[in-house]
């Protein structure tokens, strides 16, 4: 009875978001944006249109968009049980994720430090960059490397923050100049996003892990199952 | 009708099926795929719209970034929430007092 | 001048919720006070420039809209900008000494807190479509957060809850940003406008903004959409509950009343004003309905804000299809009532949370014979539940008034009614505590007494929140300033 | 005083104030602090009764007392005096003094005193406000807060009883509020301003929608008021304690609504403009029917103080009844009764309460030979009742004589008959409570007698009865002097509203 009333208004809104999408397909109006972006691509300090939107354009975006990400993590720790960090059964004692790791480490820095570079003139930058070294991260980890500074300590809260840091001093530093907030001084612009966009790297690479790490496990009145990851 | 505007089709699709999934499903894990169901049919509609518009389109990319790294900051945040939730009452879902037997994912 | 104030305003926020994650809580709570100092000093500066001058856009990285994202400056913005630094400010002072500090979490709630405030006044000032979103996304996340900052299990049952259903709202909205954006090729909410003006009829438009109201009144918890709400708010810290019930919700409110006064004129409907209406009304009544029958003295005060935020869906029948000066009238009650609401609806959950504390129980029953023992903080909620009554010379009352006078003005009689069985209604719930209070027969004859400072912010908030009446016009004349159009 | 004297303007403000700051001061008096709460109180009531004399004076003279400020667009906080403003005023200040004294004695040994003190001072800074307000919504902001400031001393007990007393008064209070503004918003949308005007601000034609609003504003008003249906709170509201039971019957609450509609006829509507439209007529009807059916619900009382709320019910409606005969003298007749009923009233429920504190005397049937036990308060109560049957020459006389006189005015002789109805109705209940204190012997002990050495009763709740009572008989005796309540409403009549 329920099933087939969400389904059927599920139905009728699915017909009508299918109508809208072609309703506005059939008769846009208004300017391009892309233009705009392309003349103003000179001005940016970075090649690729997607990254200048991202960290130059639309910048307070991205800001607000990293501060979204710390809050998750600051959450995320806030919940984080700290002696079960380190527990020795959570270690993976398997050889081939030994070789694995051995192999794959220095590779997958390799890629993220690629990423990042590529950013300012292909598809990459930060976040990727930060995804791919947060995935060494999960390894090691999966692998029992000890890695102290994911305790919720004074180390961890410092590198969640460090990329939101450095970018809000850097929005900062212009606008006490009498500039707009978050614009980049003249000819700036590209040491200032590759800054930017390297601390940005650690610290989401940092988010990303602490909240992998940082939740409640191993404890005795937790049932059987809830082990399961 | 560009293959452009055959993603936005797809996205409003993809939303609705999440969107289903929402309303439908019990199991807070369900719940939460159900909601990255939702952000994909959303981005989806939002580069498929803009493309089929302008060709390629920059802006609605750095968006879906954008977006992207909002919906995994939430996510995140909910699959904490739920694991201590679990430790905490052994529920998958949010009915209090009544335990899931669905199992868990 | 401007842009410093403009830069420290953004500024402040942010870099405080940074440098406050690196320090303990007592640490943190003595920087924090250095960062309210400093916002609300910006606040203010901000106001009375605009209030000299007139409301301006400032560019952001200096890129103009479309291209950049633009700040709106406007005299409501700054209103509700300083509307937040007063009643963050207050929350953070009673937080200060209300948490214990002693608890590990509890360094959490200082960054959190001033993400929070980051994202409320990325919203009152934003006027670019996306920007709003990850604006409402910081204030969700964070609120989220604090909810569930060191909750047990029925926290975070609350703060999922919460979370999920906010989360829905945010991609219903984000889905009709990624529509507006297909139709209109700009995320700027003024440049929408113009265009909505020059090509009317674009049905397709009309829907995404239903859906992107939609989203937004799930996240401000419009009736039949409030079931998150009140164990959210019920079951947060007091100054969490204040925050959440004075501001959070408001943030989503206040975008969707933006949309609607720059694109309901094109895009809207009749039915979906009225259904808006509709709705609102529903919410008044089920809304304090309930609240009378809440055993636990936080859920009244939550129920209460459901109730409330219905009162502010009459803008939507209220502005469509209107004379320029009922719709004035009714922006303007709607102003008032965000702005009571969000300084009585504080001082309610801080003067609870200090009841709770001297009597040791949430339940209404047991605040027997307390009136006897801690008139002060009872007294607080008490100016506060005046103006969730609405009765003069409270800020309730000034936005009643225009509300009425626009129902009247308008010829929909219909919302007259409902305001006013609303105002009964909430009297209902507030003599309800009262009533207990002054039950004779309690067992407890040895109540605590809060320090004083926790009594004296709900105070002073209260006191605000009455005063507003009174200076309902000098207010309402710096938002209706004239805005100096921008690029 | 100089006319333009720079104090002027904030005359009435500061008359406000003196309550309203006493009511801070009180509360924030730890609850040990008797002695000094009870200096406040009687310095803020004696400096209030001064400020009230120096407008009363000024007035007289012609002098206009006017402040105001904007609140919100279109609508102004106003105070103002003028003639109907000074005699309601000056009966709350006079017996603000009379009432506190009595308060004091009343009260003592008794918890939760800060609070009563407190409220109670609200509560006369509400009723000054009404007084002094100078439009439709600063009466309306001080008529809600009255309600709010008389909730704590109606439940002040916090028994059962005053708790259900509390909620019927809230309820009935409040929907009343909720009808005034729904008629005040309305009226606004209707012409665009509050300001009582002398001879109205409404214009003709009457219209259907003026002719709700009205019904809205008397109905609101008829809430306070007591007038029948909606009288209901007002015998249940004796639970509270003697002094509020007089302040709210005698002063505050009843005659804010009496007092309120007043205004609505004279300075919203215009009295003519009313008379000439058809508007009283039906008002007058509902009076008469409410002075009756008062009486009568007052002579099955066996509970002295119901009795009297009874009696109140049906008291009050002579104020609205005398305002819709609409001729001079059945304004003047209406109008004084407002100070008379106010000084009568207050006198029975002080001995009322003296009785019960005394002697823990309640109902009717237990009073027989209280009169040998506390004569004072006897011969006082006495002195109220006659008044209150129309005895002459005290003061309850002169109103009835004014309003008959009236009546054959304005060519309505029923009203005559109503009031020789209700008077005789009137002497039907007073006089059997007389007997009994006078010529019943008594038979049992008290109930619970306590004894003050020499005295009857603590002299704190003997003086205030006996003066009053005394005033009853000097207003009826000097009833042409020139600042009597007569003179006084003779003045206003003549001045304002029927030249």
């Amino acid at each position: 009875m329920r099933l087939a009333a969400v389904l059927v208004l599920c139905a009728v809104f699915a017909m009508a978001l299918v109508g809208t999408v072609w309703q506005i397909a059939g008769q846009p109006v208004g300017g391009t944006l892309p233009e705009t972006v392309a003349d103003a691509m000179a001005d940016s300090g970075v090649d690729h249109p997607v990254t200048a939107v991202l960290l130059n354009f639309r910048s307070y975006d991205t800001l607000l968009e990293i501060g979204v990400l710390v809050i998750a993590a600051i959450a995320g720790i806030s919940m984080a049980r700290l002696p079960s960090l380190e527990d020795p059964e959570l270690r993976t004692h398997d050889s081939l994720l030994h070789a694995l790791q051995r192999w794959f480490l220095p590779l997958m820095w390799l890629v993220a430090g690629y990423l990042l570079w590529a950013g300012a003139v292909q598809p990459g930058g930060a976040f990727q960059a930060g995804a791919v070294l947060a995935g060494t991260g999960v390894l090691m980890r999966l692998g029992g490397m000890p890695m102290n500074f994911l305790q919720p300590r004074l180390l961890l809260r410092v590198g969640l923050a460090l990329g939101f840091a450095v970018f809000l001093l850097v929005a900062v530093v212009s606008a006490a100049g009498g500039d707009a907030f978050l614009a980049y001084p003249e000819g700036m612009a590209k040491p200032l996003i590759l800054l930017i966009e390297i601390f940005l790297t650690l610290s989401i690479a940092m988010v990303l892990l602490s909240l992998f790490v940082a939740a409640p496990v191993n404890d005795a009145r937790e049932p059987a199952e809830g082990e399961s990851e | 009708m560009s293959v452009h505007l055959l993603y936005a089709f797809a996205g409003a699709g993809v939303f609705t099926i999440g969107l289903f999934g929402m309303v439908f499903m019990v199991h807070l894990l369900r719940k939460l795929l159900a909601f990255n169901l939702m952000g994909s049919g959303t981005f989806l509609v939002l580069v498929g719209l803009a493309q089929h518009r302008n060709g390629v389109d920059p802006v609605p990319q750095a968006l879906v970034l954008t977006g992207i790294v909002v919906a995994i900051a939430a996510t995140a945040l909910a699959l904490v929430l739920i694991r201590r939730y679990f430790h905490l009452t052994g529920q998958v879902t949010l009915e209090p007092g009544s335990r899931d037997d669905e199992g868990h994912s | 001048m401007m842009s410093w104030l403009m830069a420290g305003l953004l500024f402040t926020p942010l870099a405080w919720a940074v440098v406050s994650l690196l320090v303990g809580f007592r640490t943190g709570r003595w920087l924090s006070w250095v960062g309210m100092v400093l916002q609300v000093g910006a606040s203010v500066a901000l106001w009375f420039a605009v209030a000299r001058e007139s409301g301006f856009y400032y560019a952001l990285g200096g890129w103009q809209a479309p291209l950049g994202i633009e700040l709106q400056v406007d005299g409501l913005a700054l209103t509700f900008v300083l509307l937040t630094a007063a009643v963050a400010s207050a929350c953070g002072l009673h937080a200060g000494v209300y948490l214990d500090p002693d608890k590990p979490w509890q360094r959490y709630f200082w960054p959190l807190f001033w993400f929070l405030w980051a994202g409320l006044n990325a919203v009152w000032l934003g006027a670019d479509l996306f920007n709003l979103y990850v604006g409402l996304e910081l204030i969700t996340l964070s609120a989220v957060g604090l909810v569930a900052l060191g909750g047990d299990a029925g926290a975070l049952r609350a703060s999922l809850r919460y979370l999920l259903a906010a989360l829905v709202g945010s991609m219903a909205y984000l889905l009709g940003v990624a529509l507006m954006y297909g139709q209109f090729g700009t995320l700027s909410l003024a440049g929408m406008s113009h265009l909505a003006q020059e090509y009317p009829g674009l049905e397709g438009a009309g829907l995404a903004m239903a859906l992107m109201m939609t989203g937004l009144a799930l996240k401000t918890a419009l009736f039949p959409l409030h079931g998150w709400l009140p164990p959210a708010h019920g079951i947060a810290r007091s100054p969490v509950s204040a925050l959440l019930s004075a501001l959070v919700v408001k943030a989503s409110f206040f975008i969707a009343a933006r949309l609607w006064l720059e694109l309901g004129p094109n895009l809207g409907t009749l039915a979906l004003a009225q259904l808006a209406g509709v709705l609102g009304a529903l919410a008044v009544l089920w809304g304090s309905w309930l609240a009378c029958l809440q055993p636990q003295l936080k859920q009244v005060v939550a129920y209460s804000s459901v109730a409330q935020i219905g009162y502010l869906f009459l803008l939507f029948p209220l502005t469509w299809g209107v004379t320029e000066a009922v719709s004035q009238q009714a922006q303007q009650g709607m102003t008032l009532q965000v702005i009571s609401h969000a300084l009585a609806k504080a001082a309610m959950f801080l003067a609870a949370g200090n009841l709770i504390l001297s009597t040791g129980s949430n339940r209404v029953s047991d605040l027997a014979g307390v009136s006897r023992f801690l008139p002060f903080s009872l007294f607080s909620f008490g100016l506060a539940g005046v103006s969730l009554m609405s009765l003069p010379p409270t800020g309730g009352f000034a936005a009643k008034w225009l509300l009425l006078q626009a129902s009247l003005n308008s010829g929909q009689w219909w919302w007259t009614l409902v305001l006013l069985a609303g105002g009964l209604l909430s009297a209902a719930y507030v003599f309800r505590i009262y009533r207990a209070s002054f039950v004779e027969h309690s067992e407890l004859d040895q109540f605590y007494h809060p320090p004083r400072r926790l009594e004296a912010i709900p105070m002073m908030l209260a006191l605000m929140s009455l005063g507003l009446g009174l200076v309902a016009e000098p207010l309402l004349s710096v938002m209706a300033l004239p805005f100096g159009e921008g690029g | 005083m100089a006319e333009d004297f720079w104090l002027n303007p904030w005359l009435p403000l500061m008359a406000l104030a003196t309550s309203m700051v006493a009511a801070v001061v009180i509360f924030a008096l730890p609850e040990e602090r008797h002695g000094l709460r009870t200096g406040v109180n009687l310095a803020a009531s004696l400096l209030k009764l001064g400020l009230i004399t120096v407008m009363v004076w000024g007035v007289f003279q012609g002098l206009e007392y006017r402040l105001d400020f904007t609140m919100m667009p279109g609508i102004e906080f106003v105070l103002r005096a003028d003639p109907l403003s000074m005699m309601f005023a000056g009966l709350s200040a006079v017996l603000w003094v009379l009432t506190t004294a009595y308060a004091v004695g009343y009260l003592e040994y008794s918890p939760n005193r800060s609070r009563f003190f407190g409220f109670f001072s609200l509560c006369v800074a509400s009723t000054t406000g009404i007084a002094l307000a100078g439009n439709l919504f600063t009466f309306f902001l001080f008529y809600e807060m009255l309600t709010l400031a008389t909730y704590p001393l109606v439940v002040h007990r916090g028994t059962e009883k005053a708790l259900a007393a509390g909620r019927t008064y809230i309820i009935y209070t409040l929907s009343g509020g909720a009808l005034l503004l729904l008629g005040m918003a309305w009226l606004y949308a209707e012409t665009g301003t509050l300001e009582f005007t002398q001879g109205g601000f409404v214009e003709g034609p009457l219209t259907p929608s003026l002719a709700i609003i009205f019904a809205l504003l008397i109905a609101g008003l008829g809430v306070k008021a007591a007038l029948f249906p909606l009288h209901g709170w007002l015998p249940q509201a004796m639970v509270a304690p003697a002094p509020v039971s007089a302040l709210l019957h005698a002063v505050a609450v009843v005659k804010a609504g009496a007092f309120g509609i007043v205004r609505v006829v004279n300075d919203v509507f215009g009295i003519e403009f009313a008379r000439d439209e058809g508007l009283l007529l039906p008002l007058a009807w509902l009076a008469a029917f409410t002075i009756t059916y008062g009486s009568l619900r007052a002579l099955a009382q066996q509970d002295l103080k119901r009795m009297l709320a009874f009696s109140t019910v049906s008291q009050v409606s002579y104020i609205v009844l005398g305002l819709c005969l609409a001729s001079p003298l059945g304004m003047v007749g209406g109008l004084v009764h407002l100070l008379h009923q106010g000084i009568m009233k207050i006198t029975l429920f002080f001995c009322a309460g003296n009785y019960a504190e005394t002697l823990g005397v309640h109902r009717i049937d237990e009073l027989d030979g209280a009169g040998r036990r506390m004569p004072a308060t006897s011969i006082a109560f006495t002195i109220g009742a006659f008044g209150m049957i129309g005895v002459p020459p005290l003061a309850g006389f002169i109103t009835k004589w004014t309003m008959g006189l009236g009546a054959l005015e304005a060519n309505m002789p029923w009203v005559v008959l109503v009031l020789l109805v209700s008077s005789v109705l009137n002497a039907a209940y007073f006089l059997p409570v007389v007997h009994r204190l006078w010529f019943r012997a008594r038979e049992r002990d008290w109930p619970e007698e306590v004894r003050w050495g020499r005295l009857e009763t603590m002299s704190w709740l003997l003086w205030p009865p006996v003066l009053t009572a005394a005033a009853v008989v000097a207003i009826g005796v000097l009833a042409s002097f020139q600042f009597s309540p007569l003179s006084w409403a003779e003045l206003l009549v003549n001045r304002e509203y029927l030249p």
